[in-house]
């Protein structure tokens, strides 16, 4: 193990998540169990207050998630001068097997849990917690997800040998060399990439609008947002990163947050997790609209889901436009395709 | 949300005020809180310039040293082995080079007296190698060279035999300067005595603080060491992607031989200071530890005084969330103000004043230690690591006895009747 | 206005110090109506009234208010209810050290987020009817036991209740001032607000403005079926 | 004066003062690059190997130098008695399993 201050930082923040997830799903079982609104016992009021600790501490786990990734990123990136061969993150990431796995994960987790905290937010405003129980069982889907990142990353790290010889950022997207995940993304073509991300966005951004206006075609939103989300994390891959390196072979999706590049990154990315968790939450809302006690005001908080959604997938487009027309990447040959 | 911003605004009214009425415990946790991250935001910009100084400074060292071993020893390095080595195909130059330590019992500190290559070899292969791209300015300067050039020559200063080019520590530990005689005790028990020629620049005392320059003949005669051995010998190599063969080929070929590459050395300096930044956090995890049930005792032990005063609020109409959110922005303030504070300190600590606190621990017992400025670099990872390691554990530890307190009964104010 | 239906409250249920403090108690409270609640300290009457002021939830039981069921909302919903159409009052004047009088006055309305300016002149104008506003920025420390008092009973008012609870007002204060505070309950009447007070003082239970006496032991209703 | 005002202006004072100090930092790296290239420039005219910090042993001072078992020169099983051994990792090679 490489004993940095950013890996001890990492597994600290991970081991720190697991407890408090695992914590809460603990509470969330018992109450799961023993739930009953009508009763007035003191165990009902106790479970009541427990509910505010379990939403506290998720709030806390869902923001511990999102820095955590940046850190890990930002880990990998400072570990690569002493992998022979890495010349950025991506290239770290690849000392073992658990390295791209745990970045998956920390990321499905990130979206896991900002989905908790829209259903907890909407259960909230129900004056007879009306969606208790499936936020709970939702809570107890999250927890192994949340202990699995766990081990994969203390296996990440743990095993991380300094000086082992590792396929470097530009092979491993690079797309001469077609194995392994990485390489696949590159090697889609970088031109028809860039009008599959505009049409899809335009769709996306149609059915957004048209749910905002009509309210119909939720769960339409919800999976595009979704699949939209993919499609921006390969197009970044393909062809944004080419713009912002200005550089037609360098495809890292990883050295964008560092400071040669202004922490652009970190927008881009913010604005489209946000854009994603927004769109999913729609999707989780949906079957709710008729409970009885959030009827009145559900409608307005999936209106204004829907609203932040659409907004960020603009923004997070006009952000693209903007370093494509501001690069002075001229792409008018075909490149490494 | 207006009116959400308006309740946020209303909530640090409160709890400010609720701070500053228990001075002394607050002003204590936050005291301790602004040391810890001055600690270890301190350790972390030392590792992290120091790293990133070493690696741009020792881009240029050279490419492949070959030293001999003997009995599990640095031994010196015979010139027949040299013909060898310019066999091995791939290799540029082969240069012996001299350099050992000497003892100066007056200012007991040990210096490294280094007989520099002679410039003509030093400007022949000025081929720029792939990696360095900096163009050799040496022949720009004395084109016309002539035969009785001196052998060594550095910023106007001639290295002849009888002289000593020093390094600025040295110079300000025996406060001698150009001019000035110094003498040696050679292997033999004779004094030598060697004219000071000038001294190298202070700004590159991380690099030469303690280095004394000294003709090949005087080397030789002060440490007895015959003409046909140097002390270890430097590879140029035609093409760099072809170092780590040629290092395999020395091997083969030198069994006692042992390359070592630049690569290495490079690294060997990005995994030591990651070491020391990670022995200084392992260490000062104890403290941190220390910190955060300091902080979780005075979450949770909460006075007679502090409970009354939530009954209150909760009797005359604040929320379990608005009380939580209370003792959020309570945590918060206290994390934001030590962050920022330890923050400035360190950066103050290490870049303006060279590191105070931790010369004694970095000088060991050497008494020379160079004086040398580094170049700030702090970039955000290093914030979010500190972040994690010292704002994290504290908010955490104060998340249950937080909600703990805000569960308090609202009428918990009524049944309250004595005072 | 308020209805309680058979409501019970038994503490540390199903362990041997089990202690139920109210057992099914049926009550109602009519509209702008001054109701005292009379009994022996240890007869529930603090527990009735924090079930009465939506402070805690009955064991069983139903508590309506206005018509509307409140009896197992959520604590965020009981507490919003609280806060907008219940004024409390204590039996100590609980104001908050170390900060200022206005600001103890405010504190009840900072949850709901309105502009600082608004509520200010909310208070001072408070503050003024009750003439202290002399005191506004003084610390609570300096305050006498009437001042106190009235701060308190400001601060109940800030956000313009309904209904008014008081906890054993009079407990603390003498003669002359406990008849200034039967003048500000009528005050209250007059503006049309309901009272509820507990105490058994009898320069309260006797008033004339009192138009409901009720009598607790044991945690139930003299003259009331067990 | 609000409290929560004098809190959040002293916030962003303090906020400014660290954008100054990361300036700073941008700034002077590139203020400092003459005197980098001078250290570079020396250490390829010397040949050099070393940064020169811990001038009490051989072996930590030229830490990539060290000979094979230089770290434990007088006893194997001797730690460090300089206190930069502590601070020192002994060279990865020797670290390197076979």
């Amino acid at each position: 193990m490489i004993l940095h201050p950013a890996v001890i930082a990492n597994l600290l923040a991970s081991y720190i998540a697991s407890f408090m997830v695992v914590y809460a799903a603990y509470y969330g079982a018992q109450i799961l169990r023993r739930w009953d609104i009508q009763s007035g016992a003191e165990l009902q009021l106790v479970l009541e207050r427990k509910t505010y600790l379990i939403s506290t501490l998720l709030t806390y786990v869902f923001g511990l998630q999102l820095l955590s990734l940046f850190l890990y990123v930002f880990t990998a990136d400072t570990l690569c001068p002493l992998f022979v061969g890495a010349m950025c993150a991506a290239g770290t990431l690849n000392v073992n097997g658990f390295g791209y796995p745990t970045l998956v994960l920390k990321m499905v987790n990130f979206l896991l849990a900002g989905l908790w905290l829209v259903l907890n937010h909407a259960d909230n405003q129900g004056y007879d917690y009306p969606l208790i129980k499936k936020k709970y069982l939702l809570l107890a889907f999250i927890a192994p997800f949340i202990i699995l990142e766990t081990i994969l990353e203390s296996a990440y790290f743990l095993d991380m040998q300094a000086d082992v010889i590792t396929s470097c950022c530009g092979s491993l997207f690079s797309s001469e060399r077609v194995t392994g995940l990485g390489s696949e993304i590159a090697s889609l073509p970088a031109k028809p990439m860039i009008w599959v991300f505009y049409i899809a966005m335009s769709i996306t951004l149609a059915c957004g609008v048209f749910f905002y206006r009509k309210g119909k075609g939720g769960y339409l939103y919800a999976a595009l947002s979704v699949l939209m989300f993919v499609i921006s994390l390969v197009s970044i891959v393909s062809f944004i990163s080419l713009y912002i390196y200005e550089l037609p072979t360098h495809h890292c999706p990883f050295c964008i947050i560092m400071q040669e590049y202004h922490y652009i990154g970190y927008l881009l990315y913010i604005l489209l997790f946000g854009a994603v968790v927004s769109g999913i939450g729609i999707g989780a809302l949906i079957p709710f609209r008729q409970v009885e006690s959030l009827h009145s005001m559900l409608s307005g908080f999936i209106g204004k889901l829907a609203l932040a959604s659409v907004v960020l997938y603009a923004a997070f487009t006009v952000l693209v436009t903007y370093e494509i027309i501001s690069s002075n990447l001229v792409m008018t040959y075909e490149v490494a395709s | 949300m207006r009116a959400w911003v308006e309740k946020q605004r209303y909530i640090i009214d409160f709890t400010l005020s609720s701070l500053i009425r228990r001075k002394v415990k607050n002003f204590g946790l936050l005291a301790l809180y602004t040391l810890i991250v001055f600690i270890l935001a301190s350790a972390m910009f030392f590792t992290y310039s120091i790293k990133r100084e070493a690696s741009l400074i020792l881009k240029g060292s050279p490419e492949i040293v070959v030293q001999r071993i003997k009995a599990g020893r640095h031994d010196l390095f015979p010139v027949r082995y040299l013909e060898t080595l310019r066999k091995i195909r791939g290799v540029a130059a082969v240069e012996g080079r001299l350099w050992g330590y000497y003892y100066d019992g007056l200012a007991g500190a040990n210096y490294t007296l280094l007989s520099p290559p002679t410039q003509q070899e030093a400007a022949e292969p000025a081929k720029p190698s792939a990696k360095t791209a900096v163009v050799e300015d040496e022949e720009t300067e004395h084109h016309g060279v002539d035969a009785s050039k001196p052998l060594f020559e550095h910023q106007g200063t001639a290295l002849e035999p009888g002289t000593l080019i020093i390094g600025n520590g040295i110079a300000r530990i025996r406060n001698i300067a150009k001019g000035e005689f110094m003498p040696f005790r050679a292997f033999d028990g004779t004094i030598l005595n060697f004219r000071i020629a000038g001294t190298l620049s202070s700004q590159s005392e991380l690099v030469s603080s303690d280095l004394m320059l000294i003709a090949e003949e005087d080397f030789r005669k002060l440490f007895g060491i015959e003409s046909d051995y140097v002390t270890d010998v430097t590879v140029v190599v035609d093409n760099p992607s072809e170092i780590d063969t040629v290092a395999s080929k020395i091997t083969k070929l030198l069994p006692d031989a042992r390359p070592i590459v630049r690569d290495e050395i490079l690294r060997t300096y990005d995994s030591i200071f990651n070491w020391r930044g990670g022995m200084m956090i392992v260490i000062f995890s104890a403290a941190v530890l220390a910190f955060v049930i300091f902080a979780w005792d005075k979450a949770s032990g909460l006075s007679a005084g502090e409970r009354r005063e939530i009954g209150i609020l909760k009797a005359v109409g604040w929320e379990t969330s608005d009380v939580i959110q209370m003792k959020f922005w309570e945590g918060a303030m206290i994390s934001l103000t030590a962050f920022l504070t330890g923050v400035i300190l360190a950066y103050i600590h290490v870049f303006f004043t060279g590191s105070l606190v931790f010369e004694p621990a970095l000088k060991g017992w050497s008494n020379l230690y160079p004086h040398f400025a580094l170049t700030p670099f702090i970039n955000a990872e290093q914030l979010i690591t500190l972040f994690f390691l010292t704002v994290v554990p504290y908010t955490v530890a104060t998340i249950v006895p937080t909600w703990r307190a805000a569960t308090i009964d609202p009428d918990s104010a009524m049944r309250h009747t004595g005072e | 206005m308020i209805e309680l239906v058979n409501v019970k409250k038994v503490f540390n249920a199903g362990n041997p110090s089990e202690f139920s403090a109210l057992n099914s108690v049926n009550l109602h409270i009519g509209e702008n109506k001054v109701t005292v609640l009379r009994g022996p300290s240890g007869s529930g009457k603090t527990t009735l009234l924090s079930i009465i002021g939506c402070m805690s939830r009955p064991t069983a039981g139903r508590v309506r208010l206005g018509g509307r069921e409140i009896s197992s909302l959520p604590e965020r919903f009981l507490t919003d209810i609280r806060r907008k159409t219940f004024g409390f009052i204590f039996q100590q004047p609980n104001l908050i050290k170390g900060i200022s009088v206005l600001e103890n006055v405010m504190l009840p309305a900072y949850p709901l987020g309105e502009p600082r300016s608004r509520l200010r002149e909310k208070a001072m104008q408070g503050l003024a009817e009750l003439n202290i506003s002399t005191k506004a920025a003084s610390k609570v420390e300096w305050l006498s036991g009437g001042e106190a008092q009235r701060a308190s009973i400001v601060r109940a008012l800030i956000n313009k209740p309904t209904i008014i609870i008081a906890d054993e007002p009079t407990a603390h204060l003498d003669t002359k001032l406990s008849q200034r505070f039967m003048e500000i309950i009528e005050k209250f009447k007059a503006e049309g607000k309901t009272v509820i007070i507990t105490s058994h003082d009898p320069l309260v239970c006797d008033s004339k403005m009192v138009d409901r006496v009720i009598n607790l032991r044991d945690g139930r209703i003299e003259g009331e079926p067990s | 004066m609000r409290k929560s005002s004098i809190f959040l202006w002293s916030i962003t004072v303090e906020a400014l003062l660290l954008a100054v100090f990361l300036a700073h930092a941008v700034f002077s790296t590139g203020a400092q690059q003459a005197n980098l290239e001078e250290k570079a420039a020396l250490v390829r005219k010397l040949k050099l190997t070393d940064l020169c910090l811990f001038t009490e042993a051989r072996y930590t001072r030229h830490l990539s130098q060290a000979d094979l078992n230089t770290a434990f020169q007088d006893h194997p099983l001797s730690l460090e008695h300089f206190p930069s051994g502590s601070f020192t990792l002994p060279p990865e090679r020797l670290t390197r399993r076979p």
